[in-house]
């Protein structure tokens, strides 16, 4: 057992930063926080087209693909960096979740036409998992796939799809065959969001951003070469992208990110008796989470090095998606706190130039509301529990 | 012993909530608090015409000679029906100080106006460096003449757009956290030298920014003793946390009970989610934090006139129900899933007001240590 | 709604205090701890003598049949004081337990025979609901009670018998009807512990004492007289037993008292910069607990005034029993880490002469160990939110 | 970066884990816990044989060169079994302390006796008045001749009726807390002055308070430097708390498993309990306790060695330690019921010691504290 650095290691880590840094000088220096109403499409993609251009987009993904070949090592460096160096998050839509489900299912020709675009952002792709009647419970799924000889007609409703209102392509699960248990009978499609009959409408969420939407398909015709992997197969994709996704969302380096900068605040923000940080209440809510962040980064370590000896991600992974999501709730909760009055101004209805308060009260209010859904979305905090304790407790 | 309402009590509560099932829906409230005014001023002349805004006002102000516990009876149903109109500051606040500490002619200006609706009063006392310490005061007003001269910056001054006056507080003498030099003053918000930046605040009221340039006061403006208001400000706070809890007993019932309501006719796996045990559970714990909020703000209310054990009640009350808020609002968001995150369901408004609320007049973390120091 | 006492009020107080004064002066000092192994029947019952023959002993009964007549008022005024002195609990077998189950249902020879050496402390009783299949599932219960013309032959296991060991007589449920729904086909039977066929077994709790006991039923005949109420519908009773065991279980009266004798050590115990109770950390603890403590003394007072106006206590008197006894372990626990390493020794296994470290130190981790079953005992907590999701959400 | 255990390390496991389950069982655990002994020598001597006392010192001592990595693997498995025996105080703290700072004649004399398992050394640091603050001594040593005189009282000695030995806090210059002037003496058990006065605890296990009057002590009874030792023994009690934070994750893994066990037997309302959601999400819980518990106590292991890290590090683990060891064991219980209140099934047991590791060497709050400043 060894978690000490390689010179080769080390030597990764210089060429890192240094690319960051020059990087960095080509994003806008807001670029970091990513809005949904305020950021364009441009801004969402800027820093995807510089990693892009580099070669460095899909570091997970096989070489033969255009990854980059890095060990699990490498890749948790190049994570640490990035995050220490705020850079903006990328899009999962694409990169993290439909490129490996593509790889691993897709035919050749779904790989060659869909693969370069999603590395080059060509193609902006969202999700069409949940709809009205089926959260959590994505089995119970009820948007209609009938197939008519060329490929499928569509009909029904999606919901909760972030940022459609930008998107080229939706990868969806539809029911195509009504008459079989719950969970068999899905299929995985590939739509064009330029088909007639596709509507989108947005969603207001709590802290008034235009974040996700309702997608709408009346009769709309996809090819056959858009499905995915086999017909009724879809339920299979569909787990193998939640386990994924639940790998990558603890997210322990950004936490650390979000929380130096919560303490460089409390630093300066004056408690009755001088610096907040300094209040014996806040400095130990403060270590408390700390703590709790350095026991997830270690188990995220040891999942990596399960990875990293070929190991699948288990349903283990499910601690990531519970722990990485209460962490991440806690800290915009004591970022809340720690601006007091502040937290009020309704900074979204703002313009740019008319903030009140210190810029670390900035959005703070609105994170603290908007994370709420980190324990809903993506297979909601109760259902991971549902899985440890069928999966690995064996109740 | 004596827990009932008496007569008086029930007609009260009962002619509010009537008022506000009928004529401050969700609906209603979702269009008004988008308007660029963010009210709907009738609201405030109606509260006025049920006796709301003289309720707690004494008989010899032109009020009815209720107390606290008309207040909260008030408040509960405000909170019930995400009330934003600014009752708190203008009657239990101003009003509240005005009875107890105005001059004759002090109280003959201003009650009457504030029992009939015609005033609005917002408190201007947190500074952007002060966070809950009532005496931690940039804000100063030095003797000029016969008045004085304000000069200073408040922050995030709740409700204070719809203001026609501000209730400021103001170092006199002493230096910045002296709980001496602290003086109060009613100030004309037209007055020269007052400028004002009004915005949205996220749970849909209004608030502003407010500097004061030299703000000549004269000397009527000054409330209660020169130098001496603290402990005044402080009793008028500690109502308005007290207020401001049974508000949050209102909302948190209300969210309960839509939650509750949800989770009966919401399915997943073929089933409501109401029938899950975790869910079930989950919503018995917020069932008992908001029995144990109506239970602590019941004893704070009744305290509220024991000199001896006043602050140390506001605070415990502040500190119980300020959890119960976060648990109970995060619990709800939580049960009712993705629908809880959108701005079309209440249940996202009641969330960001028990939000509000745990932080006004102080955090746990600052009422925790002022009931263990008390 | 007033609070405040009457003169009335005020002078029962004034009697009141002066009677505990006199009658401490009767009780030997450490009579307060009673403890199952040092403790003898003497011990156990020398307060409730002194309190019957002062006629105050049953005050929650009618008063033709040995209560008061005080009002609800009067009642709590003497909880407080009586736990402000310090005064031993009481045994709620025979007055908590079985006396208003008799009054309401038992026969006039049943009330006859059995309330006055209830009242007099000549009957020891103790309950037999809980069986080694049936916990807080009581409906379960397979403790058999044939009939056999002149009473019943009852065959079978009762587990976590309190205080068996001295006890005269046991109420237990039994079976009479075993081809009926389970909660059907249950009576309530009063058995002597005198009879053969009796055998009593002593379990060890956690924190070494002998509190509980097994009792196994061999072949016992009980005459038909003691039986109560109907053959068959126990279950009624049971339930009746059950929400009055609740009322009175949060017990914030003695909470009260066990908090403020954990501040009076915290004020002398030294942290690292002065008293315990001062730094910050643990005043914060004591604080919290001491708000909820409140916060559960007005939610009790509320529901002695629900009685007052003559409403029975209902299932929100599971409040008191899920918020109670979390409060009651969450002070042990507290008072566990006030006594830092002194609560390492195991002082029940030395002499009263032998005893390591401070006063206050003596017992703090048997009560932080032995109170785990507060949550467990009289319908676990997690049985009382059921209850409460059930008859209060409607869910 | 690399997580796995060499082939050596995972002998160790195995070899271990094989020794207890066979030998060590509860029921025997059960019986010599309860003779006046306290247990059973012959276990320390077969520890001694399986290189385990040797594992963790260096080869030039007469061990096998192992590290923390091993202690992690020993204690892991030590927690499973309930064990007793003083690996910690007298390995661990002593060994440890021994080979790091003793003099070459000071290691001769006594490393191949604690590899051996031909002596067993206990840690005399705490005092009555001292809390967790190791500087806060009131046991002195003064200079006499060619050595010391001390003079003392040391409380809740854990392991102190087996010892032979006792490694000795004590005050050699400077006031109550002062950092500097705290040295460290190994005393022979029997020496003159020394009184012991032994009991059991409430785990199982044995401690003694000892006072100490007129000892007189030889100058090689100082280990490391004179007035300087603090240092030394925070490193000791760091390595200590990291060790017993590997026990704790042992004991919690084994509790929770009887736990789920236990879950999927039990029946009530016709069903297995381990079938009702709210105890499924409590065990899922605790099961992800008992991670992320693993994950710190790993991260405190590799980081013991850097100078740096080492005290934060160890503050960390045993913080999230011991929020877990309170929160698996008290849950433990409530899922056993009765059941898990009796004397006879391991759960109250394993919930005893995990009460027992969550204070020793300094409660949450200490640590919490401890780590924020350091």
């Amino acid at each position: 057992m060894d978690l000490s650095f390689s010179p080769e290691e080390e030597a990764f880590r210089t060429e890192v930063r240094a690319f960051l840094a020059e990087a960095k000088t080509k994003l806008p220096d807001d670029v970091g926080r990513l809005e949904a109403d305020t950021s364009s499409r441009e801004d969402y993609l800027a820093w995807h087209k510089i990693l892009y251009h580099k070669g460095w987009i899909a570091p997970h993904w096989p070489k033969q693909h255009g990854g980059t070949g890095w060990s699990v090592t490498q890749r948790y460096i190049f994570n640490e960096e990035c995050a220490a160096a705020e850079m903006p998050a990328l899009l999962p839509f694409g990169l993290q979740m439909l490129g490996p489900v593509l790889i691993a299912f897709g035919s050749e020709a779904q790989k060659q036409r869909f693969l370069p675009r999603i590395l080059s952002g060509e193609d902006w792709w969202c999700q069409g998992y949940s709809e009205p009647g089926a959260g959590s419970d994505l089995a119970s799924l009820r948007t209609r796939a009938a197939p008519d000889g060329t490929g499928f007609v569509v009909s029904g409703q999606k919901t909760w799809t972030t940022l459609a209102q930008y998107a080229d392509w939706i990868f969806c699960l539809v029911r195509t065959d009504p008459d079989v248990k719950p969970q068999e009978g899905i299929s995985f499609l590939l739509i064009d969001m330029k088909s007639p009959g596709i509507k989108v409408r947005p969603i207001i969420v709590l802290d008034g951003a235009r974040e996700v939407n309702e997608v709408f398909f009346d009769n709309v015709h996809v090819p056959a070469e858009n499905l995915v992997g086999e017909q009724n197969k879809g339920w299979t994709y569909a787990k193998f992208l939640l386990v994924n996704e639940r790998a990558g969302i603890a997210g322990v380096a950004r936490q650390k990110t979000a929380l130096r900068r919560l303490k460089d605040f409390a630093r300066t923000e004056m408690a009755d008796d001088g610096p907040l940080l300094e209040s014996d209440a806040f400095r130990r809510k403060i270590a408390e989470v700390e703590i709790e962040l350095m026991a997830l980064e270690y188990t995220e370590l040891r999942a990596l090095a399960a990875e990293a000896k070929g190991e699948m991600a288990g349903p283990e992974s499910s601690i990531l998606k519970i722990r990485g999501t209460e962490v991440q709730q806690r800290i915009t909760e004591l970022a809340e706190e720690s601006v007091g009055y502040y937290a009020f101004p309704h900074d979204r209805a703002l313009g740019p130039n008319e903030k009140v308060g210190p810029d670390f009260a900035q959005g703070v209010a609105g994170r603290y509301f908007n994370m709420r859904k980190a324990s809903i979305y993506g297979g909601s905090n109760e259902i991971q529990r549902n899985i440890i304790a069928k999966a690995v407790l064996g109740l | 012993m004596d827990f009932s309402f008496s007569e008086e009590q029930t007609l009260l509560q009962n002619s509010v909530a009537r008022y506000l099932a009928d004529n401050y829906t969700f609906e209603t409230w979702r269009k008004f608090t988008r308007t660029d005014e963010g009210r709907d001023p009738d609201h405030w002349k109606v509260f006025a015409e049920l006796g709301l805004a003289a309720a707690p006002l004494p008989d010899s102000c032109g009020g009815l000679g209720g107390g606290p516990i008309e207040t909260m009876i008030v408040m509960k149903e405000f909170g019930r029906a995400l009330v934003i109109e600014p009752y708190v500051p203008t009657v239990i606040v101003a009003g509240g100080l005005l009875a107890r500490a105005g001059t004759r002619a002090q109280q003959e200006a201003w009650l009457p106006k504030i029992a009939a609706g015609r005033s609005i009063i917002a408190f201007a006392f947190a500074e952007p460096k002060g966070r809950y310490n009532l005496a931690h005061l940039a804000t100063t007003a030095k003797k000029q003449g016969n008045g004085y001269l304000l000069n200073g910056y408040k922050a995030v001054v709740i409700g204070a757009p719809w203001a026609d006056a501000l209730l400021v507080t103001a170092r006199t003498a002493g230096s910045e956290r002296d709980a001496a030099g602290v003086s109060l003053f009613l100030v004309d918000k037209s007055a020269t030298g007052i400028s004002t930046r009004d915005y949205p605040t996220v749970e849909g009221g209004r608030a502003c920014e407010i500097t004061f340039e030299n703000v000549a006061l004269p000397v009527e403006a000054l409330i209660g003793p020169l130098d001496g208001g603290l402990a005044l400000i402080e009793q008028a706070t500690d109502e308005a946390i007290v207020a401001h809890c049974a508000e949050a007993v209102g909302a948190m019932g209300a969210l309960l009970d839509t939650t509750v309501a949800y989770s009966k006719q919401r399915k997943q796996f073929g089933k409501p989610i109401g029938s899950f045990q975790v869910l079930q559970h989950r919503m018995v714990d917020m069932f008992i934090q908001v029995e144990q909020a109506t239970s602590i703000t019941l004893m704070a209310t009744l305290k509220l006139a024991d000199h001896a054990e006043r602050a140390k009640s506001a605070s415990a009350a502040k500190v119980q129900v300020s959890k119960a808020a976060r648990f109970v609002g995060q619990q709800a968001i939580q049960i009712h899933g993705g629908m809880g995150m959108t701005d079309e369901l209440a249940a996202g408004h009641y969330f960001k007001r028990l939000t509000m609320l745990e932080t006004l007049y102080g955090d746990v973390d600052h009422h925790l240590a002022r009931f263990a120091t008390s």
